[in-house]
C-alpha cells in the first residue's frame, strides 16, 4: 500500500521528481519548521500570511492549470467562507466549539454557492473566455452586496455584518481550550498547507488527475472515452471553491477581520498573477511565486514604496510575454536541462 | 412652469447671524443638547500632571513615530498629503520648535482660554464676505480674531526630550491586507513608540483589534462616523456631533425644512444620514428623502431626477471617493439649482480645484480645517507647507489633523518625560490643548476625542470660499453621552446610534 | 439476444441548413465482423460516425447498440455500451507524454467481465504491434505522424470497448504502414472485435474488407462484398464525379 | 406630477443609461468582440483618452471637439504601439492576453498617478439645460446619445462598407484563409487594435466632463463594458453591444428610479448572467437564429 502511495506522490502531475528534488523539498519543509524559532513572532505571523494564501492558489492552478478553466473571481469563496465563519463561530462565541463548527460552516457555505454557480456556468455550454467574466460578475455582486450592510439591521445573531468597514472581532481557531495564535497559528497554517500540496499532488497523479489534465487538452476527445467531463468540470470548480475557502478561513483566524475588498476586483486579480506569474500547470511552482510574490508586494509597501503596483504589473507583463508557461517552471525545465547535461557528461 | 423655489435668489441675510460660544442656544434644543453643557463642566479627572514621576529612566535611541497611508491605488489623493503633514510635523519637533498650548485641565477650553470669549461676526450677508489672501489683517466689521502672529515657538529641545523622532512611513496601496501586515511590522519588530494611520474607518476596524492586542498608543487622525471608545485609540478628526448638527440646523434655519440626504452606501453614509434623521425634526427640519448610492455607481441620471422629482429646501450630500464626486458636475449639468450641505466636500478631495465652476456653487461645508482659512496662523503654516512640498495641491483636513497630532503626541511626551507609552496615555488624558493652525484644539480626557473649531465654508458662483459661520469650540458629547469614560474604565469597542434610545425617537 | 447486431441504425436523416449529411441511412452491423465504408468526400462518411456516437444530433431515425436504444443518449453514456471511435484528424494529446496518453481511457468502462478480459489481450496485441512502450515519456507532440494514429487506435483499445469505429487511419501513410495498419487490424477483429473503418485507400480496403458500404451524398448508395462493389460502374461513376 | 413629465424623464434617464453603457463599451467592442483579445487595460485606454482631453483642453486652449478628435489619435497611436510590442503575441490566447492586459492596467493606473499626480481639474460640461415639468435635462448628455448614435452608424458603414471593414472581417474569422486570400492580416491586426484603442480614448474623452480625471477613473468603466459587449455576443458585435446596452439600460433604469442605485445596479448584474446563461452567445447570435430561421421558413 505505501509503495502505492509513494508512487502517487512522487508521479509526474508536478515538476520535481528526481530524488534531489525530494531531498531539496524536506529540507524546505524543515527549514520552514526552524523559521519561528530564529524570529519574532511579528516575522513569523507575517509568513503565516504567505503560506494561508497558498491553498487559494493552488485552487486557480488546479482549476486553470490542471483543467482549463480560468474562474476571475475564485476569492468570492474565499470571501464567503470568511464571513459564515465569523458569523457562526461570533454567535457561539465562549463555546470552545465555535471555531470548528465556524470552519464546517464556511466550507459547507463555499461548496454550495460554487455547487450551484459551477451548474449554472459548466451546463450552459458557455463559451470557455466567458466563464472568467461570469464569475467576475458573482463576485463584484457579492462585493456590491456586503458593501451596504453597514446598518444595524444587517445582523445575523450577536454578529454585525460591518458593511464597507468590514466584519471585526472574528474569534481564532481553536481546538478544545488549544487558542491558535502566533506561533502556533504558523504551524497550523503550515501543516494545512502541506497537507493541500500533497494532497492535491497524489489527486493529480491519480486516474482522476490524469483525466482532469485530459479535459483541459481535449474536451470532445476525453468525452469519447466515456468521461461525464461537465460533472468533472464540476467537481474541480467546486474542489477549488473549497481550496479557496481554506484560505479563507486561514485569513479571518489570521486577521480576526474580513471586508467586502476582500471579493473586490484587485483582490480577484491576486490569485490569477501568483498563477500566471508562477507557472499554472504546476502547483509547486504556483506555490513559490505566492510566497515570493507576497513578500515582494510586503517589502515592497513597508518601504513606504509607491512603485510596488508598478513593478506588479510589469512582472506580469514580462512574464507572460518571455515566460508564457510561467517563470518557476521554465526555471525549474532549465535546472532540469543543466543538471541532466552535467548527468550524462558525468555518465560518459 | 412654475420656478419660484426661493433658494434661486440669492438668500438675503435676515438676521445677523450672531455666531455664539459653543452652539448657539437660540435654536429650542435644550434637551438634545444638554449634554454639551455637561461637557464644560468636565469629568474633572484628576489632574494628573503632578502625579508623572519622573523616575523612568528616559529610553535611549531615536523616538519611532510608525505612519501608515495609502501613498498608491485609489486613495493616495488623500494619503499623500498626510503623509507630507507627518513630514513637516517631525521635521519641525526636530528643529526644536512646537505647537502652543499644554496642560488646562480637564475642564475645557473654558477655563483658561485667553482667547475671544466669542467668535467675531461674520460679517452681514453673503455678499460683502472675502478671502484674505495676501495675510493682511481683516478689517474691524470683516472676521476680526484676537489672535497672535504664529503658533509655532520655540520647544527648548530638538526632537523629544533630547531623542531624535524618527518617522517610519508606509505604504498601505489602498488595501486592508497589508495594512494589517504593516501595523504588525511596526508594533512587534520596529516596537513604535506611536501608531499615528488610518484613513477610511475599514483601515481602522482592521488595525484596531492589533492595536489592543499589544496596547499601542494609536492616534487615528481622520475625520470619521463617531463612536470609538478605545482605550489605546486617541481620535482627532472631527466626529458627527461636531458636523452634522451645525450644518443642518444652519441650512434649515436659512433655506427650510425639507431635507434631501442623498449618501455614499457604506458606514460612513449611514452613519451620518442616521444622525440628520434624528437630529432634524429637533430644529423643525423634515427628511424628504434617502438614497444611498454604491461607492463604485460614477453616473447618476437617475439620482438627480429623483432630487429632481422630491423638490427639496436644500441637498444633503455625503458622497465620497472619486467616483462618487461625478455627482457634482452631473447635477450642475442637469441645472440642479438647490444649495448643497456636506461634511466631506472640498475640505478633503479638494472638489472646488478640481471641477469647473458653478458646479459647487451654493455648497455649504461644515469642516474644522480648509486650507483658506483666513488667519494669520493658518497663512503661516500654509506658507511652511509649500516651502517644503512646493508641487503640492492642497491642504486638506486631514493632513491638518495629523500635523498637530504628532505635536499634540509630542506635548504629550514632554509632559510624561518618558516615552513609555501608558505614562503618554496618562498626559494625553490630562486634558492637553493645543494651538494648531485650525484653532485651538482639546483633547477630551474621557472620550478621547478632540473638540474642534469648526466653521462653515462655502463657495459661491465661481468657487471662491468664503465663512459664513464659526463655532470656535464644539466638544465631543455623544460618547458621554452613552456614559463612556475612559480615564475611570477601559473599554475597546464602537458605539453605533442604533444604542441611543435617542435615535430610536 | 444472439441475432442481435453489434449495432444498428434505422432510417437515419440530419441536415445543417441545405446540407443533407444523412438521407434516410440503414446501417447494420454483425458483432465481430469489419465494415469498410467508403465513398467520395463529402458523402457524409464522418458525419455518420459522429451521428452514431452522439456528437451530432439526429433529425430523425433511431441507433441502436446491441439491442439499447441510445438515440437520444449523450455521447459519454453512449459509448459506455462498448464503443470506441478514434477522429479523423489525430486527437491523440499532444502535450502529454505517450504514457499519459495511454492512462487516460478507463478499462473499467468494459460492459462484462470477458469482454474485460479480451479487451486486455487486444490491447496488448495492439501495443505490441504498433510498437508502443506503456511507460514511454516523450510527448505525444514528438513521436511521428503514424505511430500518432497508431497511438490513437491503442489508447481506443485500452477502454476494452467491443466496436470500434475508426475514421481514415491509415491517411498520411505509407504504403508499409498502411499494410501493417491492416494485418493489425485484422488480426483484432479475429479476435472478435467488432470494426467499422473509413477509408479511401482501395488498397488497404481490399486487405481487409469483408463487407463494403458506399455513400454518397448522405445516402447509403449500395453494400455488398468488394469484388461487387468495385464491378458495379455506378460506383465508380460517383467516384468519378459524374453521377447521375 | 404630470405623468408625461415623468415619462419623458425615464426616456431620458434609459438613453443616458444606454449612452453610458455603449460609450464604456465602445473600445472593448473592437477589440474584444471582433477580436477576442480580453483586454482589461480598457478603463486605462479611457482614462488616458480623458487625460489627453483635459490636457489639451485646459492647458493648451483647444475647443473641446477638437480636443476629443486628438485624444482618439494619440490613444489611437498608444493602441498600435501596444499592438506591436505587445498584444501581438497573444491572439488566440485569450487568457495570456487577460493577465497580460491586466499588468498594462497596473502600470498604467499607478504610473498615470506618479506621472500626473492624484487629480487634474476637469472639464467644464458643455451646453447648458433644459427643464421641463419640474425635471430638467442636461444639453451635454442628448449631444452624447447623438454621438452614441452616430458613432453606431459609423461603425457598421465602416465594417460593412470600405475595404478595410472587409478585410477586418476575413481576418478576424478565418486569419490563415485571409491571409492565404493576400489579406495583410498583421497590419490588419494592428490597424484593428488601434482603432479599438482610439475608440476606447474617445469615448473616455467624451465622458471626461462628466467625471472626475483620476488616475484610477478607469476601473469604473471596466465591468459594464465587458458585461455589453459578453451580453452583445459576437455574432454580429456592433448590433450586440447596441441590443445589450438598450436592453440592459430598460432594466436598470425604472428599478434604479423606483429602488434606488443600489438594486438598480444589481438588477443589471443578474439580468446579464440569466441572459448569457440563455443565450451562452449572446444576443447578437440569437438574433442572428431568428433570422435564419426566418428565412429558411421563407424558403421552405
Amino acid at each position: 500500500m505505501t509503495s502505492k502511495i509513494l508512487h502517487l506522490i512522487g508521479g509526474d502531475a508536478d515538476i520535481g521528481t528526481s530524488k534531489t528534488f525530494w531531498i531539496g523539498f524536506v529540507i524546505a519543509v524543515i527549514l520552514f519548521a526552524l523559521y519561528p524559532t530564529q524570529v519574532s513572532e511579528f516575522r513569523a505571523s507575517n509568513v503565516s500570511y504567505y503560506l494561508l494564501n497558498i491553498p487559494l492558489a493552488l485552487g486557480m492552478a488546479l482549476l486553470w492549470g490542471y483543467c482549463g478553466v480560468l474562474s476571475f473571481g475564485h476569492v468570492a469563496y474565499f470571501g464567503i467562507a470568511g464571513y459564515t465563519y465569523g458569523i457562526i463561530a461570533g454567535n457561539m462565541a465562549g463555546n470552545s466549539f465555535g471555531p470548528i463548527a465556524g470552519v464546517l460552516g464556511g466550507l459547507l457555505a463555499s461548496a454550495l454557492v460554487a455547487g450551484i454557480f459551477a451548474y449554472f456556468v459548466f451546463y450552459s455550454r458557455v463559451r470557455e473566455w466567458i466563464i472568467p467574466i461570469l464569475t467576475l460578475v458573482l463576485t463584484l455582486l457579492l462585493e456590491t452586496f456586503l458593501g451596504q450592510t453597514a446598518g444595524y439591521q444587517w445582523r445575523v445573531g450577536s454578529v454585525l455584518l460591518g458593511g464597507y468597514n468590514g466584519m471585526t472581532g472574528i474569534p481564532a481557531f481553536q481546538i478544545g481550550s488549544f487558542v491558535f495564535m502566533g506561533y502556533s497559528f504558523y504551524y497550523f497554517c503550515m501543516v494545512i498547507v502541506l497537507a493541500c500540496y500533497v494532497g492535491l499532488r497524489m489527486l493529480l497523479n491519480s486516474k482522476f488527475g490524469q483525466v482532469v489534465t485530459a479535459i483541459r487538452e481535449d474536451p470532445l476527445r476525453t468525452e469519447i472515452f466515456g468521461y461525464d467531463i461537465r460533472a468533472r468540470q464540476w467537481l474541480v470548480f467546486v474542489l477549488s471553491a473549497l481550496l479557496a475557502a481554506i484560505s479563507g478561513l486561514l485569513y479571518v483566524q489570521w486577521g480576526n477581520y474580513i471586508t467586502p475588498s476582500q471579493v473586490g476586483l484587485l483582490s480577484a486579480a491576486l490569485p490569477v498573477i501568483w498563477a500566471a506569474v508562477g507557472g499554472r500547470t504546476s502547483l509547486l511552482a504556483v506555490l513559490i511565486a505566492t510566497i515570493v510574490l507576497n513578500w515582494v508586494t510586503f517589502t515592497l509597501s513597508s518601504q513606504g514604496n509607491q512603485y510596488a503596483m508598478v513593478i506588479i504589473g510589469a512582472a506580469l507583463v514580462i512574464t507572460m510575454l518571455f515566460f508564457p508557461r510561467g517563470i518557476v517552471i521554465m526555471l525549474a525545465e532549465w535546472i532540469g536541462k543543466v543538471t541532466n547535461r552535467k548527468n550524462s557528461g558525468a555518465a560518459t | 412652469m412654475k420656478n419660484d423655489n426661493k433658494s434661486d435668489q440669492p438668500a438675503k441675510e435676515s438676521t445677523t447671524e450672531e455666531a455664539t460660544g459653543i452652539v448657539d442656544p437660540k435654536i429650542t434644543r435644550r434637551t438634545f443638547l444638554k449634554g454639551s453643557a455637561a461637557v464644560s463642566a468636565g469629568a474633572m479627572a484628576p489632574m494628573y500632571l503632578a502625579g508623572i514621576s519622573k523616575s523612568f529612566a528616559a529610553k535611549s535611541g531615536a523616538v519611532k513615530i510608525g505612519h501608515i497611508e495609502d501613498l498608491s491605488g485609489n486613495l493616495a489623493v488623500y494619503g499623500v498629503q498626510k503623509d507630507h503633514a507627518a513630514q513637516l510635523a517631525v521635521s519641525e519637533i526636530n528643529a526644536g520648535l512646537t505647537l502652543k498650548g499644554g496642560p488646562v485641565g480637564s475642564g475645557g477650553l473654558g477655563a483658561m482660554s485667553n482667547h475671544a470669549t466669542s467668535a467675531p461676526v461674520m460679517g452681514n450677508g453673503d455678499k460683502d464676505l472675502k478671502v484674505v489672501d495676501d495675510g493682511g489683517k481683516l478689517s474691524a466689521s470683516g472676521m476680526a480674531f484676537v489672535e497672535d502672529e504664529d503658533v509655532l515657538v520655540d520647544s527648548g529641545e530638538s526632537g523629544i526630550l533630547g531623542r531624535e523622532v524618527e518617522l517610519l512611513n508606509t505604504d498601505g496601496q489602498s488595501n486592508n491586507n497589508i495594512w494589517q501586515q504593516l501595523t504588525k511590522k511596526l508594533i512587534q519588530e520596529d516596537k513604535v513608540d506611536c501608531l499615528v494611520a488610518g484613513f477610511t474607518s475599514a483601515e481602522r476596524e482592521a488595525i484596531r483589534p492589533i492595536v489592543d492586542q499589544f496596547k499601542q498608543l494609536y492616534i487615528y487622525t481622520n475625520q470619521y462616523e463617531g463612536g470609538v471608545a478605545d482605550s489605546n485609540t486617541f481620535c482627532t478628526g472631527a466626529i458627527c456631533e461636531q458636523q452634522v448638527i451645525p450644518v443642518v440646523d444652519y441650512m434649515i434655519q436659512k433655506f427650510g425644512p425639507r431635507v434631501y440626504t442623498i449618501a455614499a452606501d457604506y458606514n460612513f453614509g449611514q452613519l451620518t444620514a442616521a444622525w440628520t434623521r434624528a437630529f432634524a425634526p429637533q430644529v423643525g427640519g423634515e427628511i424628504i428623502g434617502e438614497e444611498f448610492v454604491p461607492l463604485s455607481v460614477s453616473d447618476f441620471t437617475t439620482s438627480i431626477a429623483k432630487v429632481q422629482a422630491a423638490k427639496p429646501d436644500w441637498v444633503f450630500t455625503l458622497l465620497v471617493g472619486s467616483n462618487q464626486s461625478n455627482y457634482y458636475p452631473q447635477a450642475a449639468a442637469t441645472g440642479l439649482k438647490y444649495p448643497m450641505a456636506s461634511t466631506v466636500n472640498m475640505a478633503q478631495g479638494y472638489e472646488h480645484r478640481r471641477f469647473k465652476a458653478p458646479s459647487l456653487n451654493r455648497m455649504y461645508n461644515c469642516v474644522n480645517y480648509i486650507e483658506e482659512v483666513p488667519t494669520a496662523r493658518n497663512r503661516a503654516f500654509v506658507k511652511r507647507w509649500y516651502k517644503m512640498f512646493p508641487d503640492d495641491p492642497y491642504i486638506g483636513q486631514m493632513a491638518q489633523n495629523t500635523y498637530f497630532s504628532i505635536h499634540m503626541y509630542a506635548k504629550a511626551a514632554r509632559i510624561a518625560g518618558t516615552t513609555d507609552q501608558e505614562e503618554v496615555k496618562r498626559a494625553l488624558e490630562s486634558g492637553l490643548h493645543i494651538e494648531a493652525p485650525e484653532g485651538t484644539v482639546f483633547m477630551e480626557p474621557s472620550t478621547h476625542h478632540c473638540s474642534h473649531y469648526i466653521r462653515l465654508a462655502t463657495a459661491d458662483a465661481d468657487h471662491n470660499v468664503s465663512f459664513v459661520r464659526e463655532w470656535p469650540s464644539i466638544q465631543p458629547w455623544w460618547l458621554q453621552r452613552l456614559g463612556v469614560n475612559l480615564v475611570k474604565h477601559k473599554e475597546y469597542k464602537q458605539y453605533i446610534p442604533d444604542e441611543d434610545p435617542f435615535f430610536k425617537s | 439476444m444472439a441475432n442481435q447486431f453489434a449495432l444498428e441504425a434505422r432510417k437515419v436523416n440530419k441536415h445543417f441548413g441545405g446540407v443533407v449529411a444523412a438521407n434516410n441511412v440503414d446501417l447494420k452491423i454483425e458483432p465481430g465482423e469489419l465494415r469498410c465504408i467508403i465513398g467520395p468526400n463529402g458523402a457524409g462518411k464522418s458525419t455518420l460516425f459522429s451521428l452514431l456516437c452522439g456528437i451530432q444530433r439526429v433529425d430523425s431515425g433511431e441507433i441502436f447498440i446491441q439491442g439499447h436504444d441510445v438515440t437520444h443518449m449523450q455521447p459519454f453514456k453512449r459509448v459506455r455500451h462498448g464503443i470506441g471511435l478514434t477522429f479523423q484528424t489525430n486527437r491523440a494529446y499532444q502535450e502529454l507524454s505517450v504514457k499519459h496518453n495511454l492512462l487516460v481511457p478507463n478499462p473499467s468502462f468494459a460492459i462484462s467481465k470477458e469482454t474485460h478480459q479480451q479487451g486486455r489481450e487486444r490491447y496488448m496485441l495492439a501495443l505490441e504491434e504498433f510498437g508502443l512502450d506503456q511507460n514511454d515519456d516523450t510527448p505525444a507532440s514528438e513521436i511521428p505522424h503514424h505511430t500518432l494514429q497508431w497511438l490513437e487506435i491503442s489508447m481506443v483499445l485500452a477502454g476494452f470497448p467491443e466496436l470500434v469505429l475508426i475514421d481514415e487511419p491509415t491517411a498520411g501513410m505509407s504504403r508499409d504502414e498502411t499494410d501493417h495498419t491492416s494485418m493489425v487490424l485484422k488480426k483484432l477483429n479475429q479476435s472478435g472485435l467488432t470494426i467499422i473503418v473509413v477509408e479511401h485507400d482501395m488498397h488497404f480496403v481490399k486487405n481487409v474488407a469483408q463487407k463494403v458500404t458506399v455513400l454518397h451524398q448522405g445516402r447509403v448508395f449500395t453494400e455488398g462484398s468488394l469484388d461487387e462493389v468495385i464491378a458495379n460502374d455506378e460506383v465508380k461513376n460517383i467516384y468519378l464525379g459524374h453521377a447521375h | 406630477m404630470e405623468t408625461d413629465a415623468l415619462a419623458l424623464s425615464l426616456t431620458y434617464q434609459f438613453g443616458t443609461n444606454a449612452a453610458f453603457l455603449f460609450l464604456a463599451a465602445l473600445g472593448l467592442i473592437v477589440i474584444l468582440g471582433m477580436m477576442n483579445i480580453i483586454n482589461l487595460a480598457h478603463g486605462e485606454l479611457m482614462m488616458m483618452g480623458a487625460y489627453v482631453a483635459t490636457i489639451t483642453h485646459n492647458q493648451l486652449g483647444l475647443p473641446f471637439p477638437l480636443a476629443v478628435i486628438v485624444s482618439f489619435f494619440a490613444v489611437a497611436v498608444f493602441g498600435a504601439i501596444l499592438e506591436l510590442l505587445i498584444v501581438r503575441r497573444f491572439y488566440g490566447r485569450e487568457l495570456g492576453a487577460l493577465v497580460v492586459t491586466w499588468g498594462i492596467s497596473l502600470i498604467l493606473g499607478q504610473g498615470t498617478l506618479l506621472v500626473f499626480g492624484p487629480f487634474m481639474p476637469a472639464i467644464k460640461i458643455p451646453g447648458g439645460s433644459y427643464s421641463y415639468g419640474g425635471f430638467s435635462y442636461s444639453a451635454y448628455w442628448l449631444i452624447l446619445i447623438a454621438i452614441s448614435i452616430a458613432l453606431i452608424a459609423g461603425l457598421y458603414w465602416l465594417y460593412r462598407y470600405t475595404n478595410y471593414g472587409l478585410q477586418a472581417r476575413a481576418t478576424m474569422q478565418n486569419a490563415e484563409m485571409a491571409k492565404a486570400l493576400g489579406v495583410p492580416t498583421n497590419r490588419v491586426y494592428l490597424l484593428t487594435f488601434s482603432l479599438g484603442a482610439g475608440l476606447a480614448g474617445l469615448s473616455g474623452a467624451l465622458l471626461a466632463p462628466t467625471s472626475t480625471i483620476a488616475p484610477f477613473m478607469g476601473q469604473q468603466f471596466v465591468a459594464p463594458a465587458f458585461i455589453t459587449v459578453v451580453v452583445g455576443g459576437a455574432a454580429n458585435v456592433i448590433s450586440g453591444a447596441v441590443g445589450s446596452s438598450v436592453l440592459l439600460s430598460a432594466i436598470k433604469t425604472p428599478i434604479g428610479m423606483a429602488y434606488g442605485a443600489f438594486l438598480g445596479t444589481v438588477a443589471l448584474l443578474i439580468a446579464s448572467l440569466i441572459i448569457i446563461r440563455i443565450m451562452p452567445d449572446g444576443i447578437s447570435a440569437a438574433i442572428q437564429k431568428l433570422m435564419d430561421r426566418r428565412r429558411t421558413r421563407k424558403t421552405k
